[in-house]
């Protein structure tokens, strides 16, 4: 069961593809970008729990990360931006 | 045989997620942005049933559907909060 | 309550999606997928159906929306190997712009189903709709005239669209 | 035994069809181009993947097509709705753009920096 796969290199890219995202979603200033990209994180670490043999926790990363959590955040943008907007 | 091309298929579409997230980073504006996020979804919806089938369990299937369902709710969010604020 | 034909029709598919969902025909499915039908249902206002669209059992219509299937499938082929010949290309082919076309099509459902066709065929993607105009983003502008335009992407769809929704 | 590569064949070349969207989405000059290329390859790259994995599988056929439909109806919806977004705030188009009759009819809102 040792043998390396084509999966393991899927596995390796999705890794990536977490990282990238996360550090994105820390670093960007335009609250929509970050929105996005902490979609995107969700997204791949959903993939990763079904890699892992557990889908019912994929199930619910994906409905908390890529649906909750984007409206929530596209609402909590939108009630603090006015308060942004006059600091400036 | 058929295992080793559900792999090697598996492996293009990692290959393209990460193009998509090329354009993730790079996308000038957050619309660009969530283009990439679109089309992200998009590859990871076959790829989880690809490897439903290839884990042998049909229960995969209904994660990438739940998933294809909330991702375009929040996909359509985003195009909504863009257009006149959610 | 003059909602209620619509909540009664759209019962049905409601009901059809989730034993297809689910897969399993043990009573006890039958029963919840029927309560959260009509659940479903009465919450939307049987939205997307109407006592008008029953009228897609008439023959003629029926027979028009059978057809219009492979029709659909095979432009979205030539669509797909369009886009991408456009994308391996090193040099791009592409003149994109924003035409506008117009549309006979009169109920919302028509409409919608015209600009879903149309996004999914070559080259165009349905921006906006205002009124019975689309504008549409064309990946190679062929005619920058309203009626040229509506000649090429339009007339294909609409045959089928007028008889199926008309 | 035939039946499975012939699926697993069906199931390559969506994946490809998957692969030349990212493609297209990386190559394309603006934002309608990409969402052309976004919407249209991954289209039918998903429809193959469902129609190959149903060939290896004919017992989860129905689901599969349900999936498919689902994807070939609300795709369109999707980018539908993020291009019309991104046209009223004003994202740019790219130079090679012959024509933009929208522009004509409803002019931008304001100038986000969405």
């Amino acid at each position: 069961m040792n043998i390396v796969t084509w999966l393991n290199l899927v596995d390796l890219l999705v890794c990536l593809v977490v990282i990238i995202s996360a550090i994105g979603a820390a670093v960007h200033r335009n609250l929509l970008a970050a929105t996005v990209f902490a979609g995107v994180v969700s997204l791949a670490i959903s993939f990763l729990f079904l890699r892992l043999a557990a889908p019912d926790v994929a199930m619910t990363e994906a409905a908390i990360g890529a649906g909750l959590s984007t409206v929530i955040f596209l609402i909590a943008v939108r009630r603090t931006e006015e308060v942004e907007g006059k600091d400036q | 045989m058929a295992n080793l091309l559900l792999e090697l298929a598996l492996a293009i579409g990692a290959a393209g997620t990460l193009l998509a997230v090329v354009r993730l980073v790079k996308g000038p504006r957050a619309a660009s942005r969530a283009v990439a996020l679109d089309v992200l979804t998009l590859i990871t919806m076959p790829m989880m049933a690809a490897y439903g089938l290839y884990a042998g369990r049909q229960i995969y299937l209904d994660v990438a559907l739940v998933y294809g369902i909330l991702s375009f709710l929040g996909v359509t969010a985003l195009a909504r909060y863009a257009d006149r604020g959610v | 309550m003059q909602r209620l034909p619509s909540i009664l029709i759209a019962i049905g598919p409601l009901w059809l999606l989730w034993i297809a969902l689910t897969g399993s025909t043990d009573p006890e499915e039958l029963v919840a997928g029927g309560i959260v039908a009509v659940l479903v249902a009465v919450l939307a206002g049987g939205e997307p159906f109407s006592p008008a669209s029953l009228k897609i059992f008439q023959p003629r219509r029926f027979a028009y929306a059978l057809a219009y299937i492979p029709y659909m499938i095979w432009a979205i082929i030539v669509a797909n190997f369009d886009v991408a010949r456009r994308v391996i290309a090193p040099k791009m082919p592409i003149r994109p712009g924003i035409v506008t076309v117009k549309t006979k099509l009169k109920t919302p459902v028509g409409r919608l189903a015209l600009a879903n066709s149309i996004t999914l065929t070559p080259g165009t993607l349905t921006v906006d709709i205002c009124g019975d105009e689309l504008c549409i983003h064309w990946i190679y502008v062929a005619h920058e005239d309203i009626e040229g335009a509506t000649r090429e992407i339009v007339e294909g769809f609409e045959k089928y669209l007028e008889v199926i929704f008309g | 035994m035939v039946h499975h590569i012939v699926g697993a064949v069906f199931v390559l070349i969506g994946a490809l069809f998957l692969f030349l969207g990212a493609l297209g989405i990386v190559r394309m000059p603006d934002l309608y181009n990409r969402m052309q290329t976004g919407t249209k390859a991954t289209t039918l790259g998903n429809v193959l993947t469902m129609l190959g994995l149903g060939i290896m599988h004919p017992a989860w056929l129905l689901k599969l097509t349900l999936i498919a439909l689902f994807v070939l109806f609300t795709n369109p919806i999707s980018s539908h709705a993020l291009a019309r977004a991104a046209h009223r705030v004003g994202v740019p188009m790219t130079p090679l753009t012959v024509k933009d009759t929208l522009k004509d009819k409803k002019p931008v809102v304001k100038e986000a920096e969405v």
